[in-house]
């Protein structure tokens, strides 16, 4: 079994609507020693090993499907976990 | 217009052998959970609308269905988030900056028309490379004369290279019928049916 | 994780109590059953007999309304209410407040309280066409009161926009008093061919009940207890899981349900909304409502979490849920459809013969209690009223001092409660279905009915300082001016729905304004001849024991025969004159 | 300076629409080994050292703006990274 995370950015040519408004939220909160915020989507997939290349599979996952990769960027953490009894 | 649309559902393999004109609407396609169109671009259907706009006929996706283009590759660049992050519904003011197309040649050109937009992700971002593109081949068909929502190059609506798919974010069938307030948007689907007939003999 | 007490632990410790049952209810309970109730059921009665669920104080207010007359369908006590609008059509309205669940996480409890108005119309076997909201907010200079706002706005345009509802007009007003206790309603309109008229009626010794739509999870649990109590400083932590709301789930739910009832007439003999109090309030009601018993198998209702105990199963108010009762031997064709459409129907039980109502879960029999006795035997209160001494200090008449005309009309509409409320309603989508005629920025939405030359009006008004100082004249005061929205569209007034949201019963003023106020609005039902055929109560909208303001909210619905009788509020060309009418 | 990451998620008994939705659609496109997913949201924040503990900060940030603690939960990563010549 393989815990997986995906963290999505758009990429840093791209404006991020959603984190400047964060940050002047953030802002009007009175933290203002923050600088800069991006916003992101963060996966958890817990995935079965099938025999197959994890990173195969996860590569081809955030391309297909999780990422946009015309305005995203993406990276992953790969875990591989212990099976527990049930599984 | 004396045109009976069939609807296929997104499950089918295939397009009726007759079909002259592919429209992919708006809506909220899988609640547009991930991203909007992310899921459908993966319906079965869409196999064969790529095949149908490969053969050069028309593709046209309004709002969900521009986003749902663009996931599939039928056309360039993406659409994020409006700039205010809300979503926006209200008439827009377009002009129409291609009437050479197979859906705009009714109109005149850059004549202004107006469309209500209805979109929470309808900033249309591109590179600038593609930007280039876009505009050294006469791809944008319509702007915003006041962006609503900060797309690039303030670009409303485009077509594929090839002129055979076009992707708008504003609702043209929101604009058809004078009861609801204007009928700028009947030219766009009178231009279309004109177009398919023509090919059609 | 719940831990189950016996009988006489719950009677000695007096659990019932922190879900809301008096002293006095518990004992009738266990008078009814003959016996002490157990955990599960002492928790069934607890929701049922909540204010929420049973109305036990507000029902005698609600006799004063008038729900009868020549055009009405069908009145309070369904899913909805339906009015008709001839050609065999009928329109189908109701309005629910979702108070509680957005003041403590507005996104989802704005778009929950969209989801759950819109199953009440479509169980009724309409296709639902608009929506309409009415919010009450505190004073826009706050951080968080502007989150609310933001975030409730966002929670029912999500929600209606997804499942391509327009959402065609409300009103928002802000005021202090609301800081604590957002008020927001909504309200939903539907149309129907009138053969396609469904009950929540569950008939036929042996006929399936089954479970459609999304998994229950520990979403809401108590949702129906918690609407009924009032919010303080200490309570902040005390709340349950947040009901989350899937659009998308809804409307394949949605469209499943709407198939069934359309083109399988033959084999629904029943469908409810699992909404407050969930699985048992559906259930139950639908039992006594046809005179049948039930029983279900806890282990058969589809389950998101594990190790759920029968009262959570029970109480949870999971979201996109639907209970059916249909003929037997239609089983795979129900199970077939909803397949269609990605959504889950499975059988949970039957309807038996008996008056009882009994659950088992783990091959146990885990509740068994008369149907009867649950839906029917809450007690009815009539509470103390006391005239609020505010009403009778003779107010001083406030003289405005106006210096320059100009400086006031713009002072006076850069008040958030005046001012346009463009920001709101441009994130909604107001014109989907294309059906939208009139838009928001007018007086009432028109939406046109296709197929024919008839357009509907609708509005949703009410002004809770009016009501403040004048509970009775404002009430009237609410009712008139929908009256006046409707009528100033070129639509004929139908009827109302309402939502009459007020602080807690137990304060006599709040009492007396509850009674002032429905006897002013049932006066002026009566006077524009427009029955309440739906509506909704929620009491107990009080911070540290500071009642909001009454807040009755009138939801009209009005008639227009044809589209060239539509008007519209815009001036039209130079020179035309202008009148003012009335006094 | 710290670079911080948070990364936020729903209560384990929310429900999650979207990670279904992206589950199913895994599932469609043939990745059937996937066993469950969630979806959350990932911020990246960077903040000027003021003086004031980094950790309550980011701690209230969290708490008053970034998860809604009714239904989401939250975690976080500070790293303390060097000044580059520009700050
Ligand atoms: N929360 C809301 N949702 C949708 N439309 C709204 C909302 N609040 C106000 N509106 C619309 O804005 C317009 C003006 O509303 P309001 O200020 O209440 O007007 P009036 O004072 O004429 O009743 C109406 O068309 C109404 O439907």
């Amino acid at each position: 079994m393989y815990h997986v995370k995906v963290y999505i950015t758009y990429k840093p040519s791209i404006l991020d609507p959603q984190g400047e408004a964060v940050k002047t939220a953030l802002h009007r909160l009175d933290y203002q020693n923050v600088e800069t915020v991006t916003v992101g989507k963060y996966f958890e997939i817990d995935i079965k090993d099938d025999g197959r290349s994890i990173e195969d599979e996860v590569e081809k996952m955030c391309d297909e499907l999780l990422a946009n990769v015309n305005m995203e960027t993406y990276r992953y953490e790969i875990e591989s976990v212990t099976q527990t009894a049930e599984d | 217009m004396k045109v009976t649309p069939e609807f296929i559902d997104y499950r089918e393999q295939q397009l009726p052998a007759d079909t002259g004109a592919v429209l992919v609407p708006g809506g909220f396609s899988y609640g547009d959970y991930l991203r909007s169109g992310a899921i459908a671009r993966f319906s079965p259907i869409m196999e064969d609308v790529k095949h149908f706009a490969d053969t050069g006929k028309p593709v046209i996706g309004i709002c969900n269905g521009f986003q749902v283009l663009t996931e599939a590759g039928l056309l360039p660049g993406a659409l994020r988030h409006n700039m205010s992050l809300d979503f926006i519904c209200k008439p827009q003011p377009l002009s129409v900056v291609n009437n050479q197309t197979l859906f705009t040649d009714q109109f005149e050109k850059d004549q202004t028309v107006m469309f209500p937009i209805a979109h929470g992700e309808g900033n249309y971002y591109c590179d600038d490379e593609t930007l280039t593109e876009l505009k050294q081949n006469n791809q944008i068909v319509f702007i915003y004369q006041d962006n609503p929502n900060g797309s690039t190059a303030d670009i409303a609506g485009i077509v594929n290279k090839q002129g055979n798919v076009l992707g708008m974010m504003p609702h043209p069938e929101r604009a058809s019928e004078s009861i609801l307030g204007g009928a700028d948007g009947k030219l766009l689907f009178e231009s279309l049916v004109a177009s398919v007939e023509m090919a059609v003999g | 994780m719940m831990t189950e007490l016996s009988p006489v632990d719950i009677k000695a410790q007096k659990l019932y109590q922190q879900w809301g049952l008096s002293d006095d209810e518990f004992s009738q309970v266990e008078k009814l059953l003959g016996r002490l109730p157990n955990f599960t059921e002492t928790g069934l009665f607890a929701a049922i007999w909540s204010e929420h669920c049973a109305y036990k104080n507000s029902k005698p207010l609600l006799k004063q309304f008038p729900t009868t007359g020549k055009r009405i369908l069908q009145g309070p006590g369904e899913g909805a209410g339906i009015i008709d609008i001839d050609d065999g059509q009928g329109v189908v309205f109701k309005a629910e407040s979702h108070n509680h669940p957005t003041a403590v996480e507005p996104y989802q409890g704005a778009a929950t309280g969209v989801g759950g108005i819109v199953r009440d119309i479509f169980s009724m076997g309409a296709r639902p066409v608009a929506m309409l909201d009415s919010l009450h907010f505190g004073e826009l200079d706050d951080t968080q009161t502007k989150y609310l706002v933001d975030q409730t706005i966002a929670g029912i345009g999500d929600y209606g926009n997804c499942m391509g509802i327009p959402t065609v007009g409300g009103e928002t007003t802000f005021d202090d008093i609301f800081k604590h206790n957002t008020v927001m309603n909504a309200m939903c309109v539907g149309l129907l061919d009138n053969a396609d008229q469904q009950k929540g009626a569950a008939a036929g010794d042996d006929n399936p009940i089954y479970y459609v739509g999304a998994k229950t999870g520990r979403d809401g649990i108590q949702g129906a207890i918690f609407a009924s109590a009032e919010f303080s400083d200490e309570q902040e932590s005390q709340r349950s899981a947040v009901q989350v709301g899937d659009p998308f789930a809804e409307k394949q739910l949605m469209e499943a349900c709407l198939e069934l009832i359309h083109e399988h007439t033959d084999i629904l003999v029943g469908i409810q909304d699992m909404g407050a109090a969930g699985l048992v309030s559906s259930s139950a009601e639908m039992g006594a409502k046809a005179g049948y018993g039930m029983e279900l198998n806890l282990d058969l209702v589809p389950q998101r979490e594990a190790g759920m105990i029968p009262y959570e199963l029970m109480l949870s108010e999971s979201q996109e849920r639907m209970l059916l009762c249909i003929k037997k031997g239609h089983e795979q064709e129900v199970e077939d459809l909803f397949a269609k459409y990605e959504s889950e129907a499975v059988q949970i039980g039957h309807v038996t013969d008996s008056t009882q109502y009994k659950l088992y879960q783990h091959d146990q029999l885990v509740a068994d209690v008369p149907v009867h006795a649950l839906v029917d035997e809450a007690p009815v209160y009539h509470k103390p009223s006391r005239r609020p001494a505010r009403l009778d200090q003779a107010a001083g008449q406030f003289e405005p001092t106006i210096n320059d005309l100009n400086e006031t009309l713009i002072q006076m509409l850069s008040q958030p409660t005046i001012a346009s409320k463009h920001s709101i309603y441009e994130r909604y989508d107001s014109m989907v279905q294309t059906n939208t005629v009139v838009a928001p920025g007018g007086d009432a939405a028109v939406i046109r009915l296709r197929g024919t030359d008839k357009a509907l009006a609708m509005t949703t008004d009410a002004n809770p300082r009016y009501l403040y100082l004048e509970p009775h004249d404002g009430g009237q005061i609410a009712m008139s001016e929908a009256a006046r929205n409707i009528v100033a569209s070129g639509a004929i007034p139908l009827g109302i729905t309402d939502c009459l949201n007020f602080g807690s019963p137990e304060d006599p003023e709040v009492y007396y304004e509850l009674e002032q106020a429905t006897k002013g609005m049932a006066e002026a039902c009566e006077i524009f001849e427009t029955p309440v055929i739906s509506g909704n109560v929620s009491l107990y909208n009080e911070f540290n024991k500071q009642p909001i303001y009454p807040t009755p909210m009138v939801g009209m619905v009005g008639l227009i025969k044809s589209s060239d009788l539509i008007t519209t509020i815009d001036f039209k060309h130079e020179g035309d004159l202008i009148y003012v009418l009335g006094q």
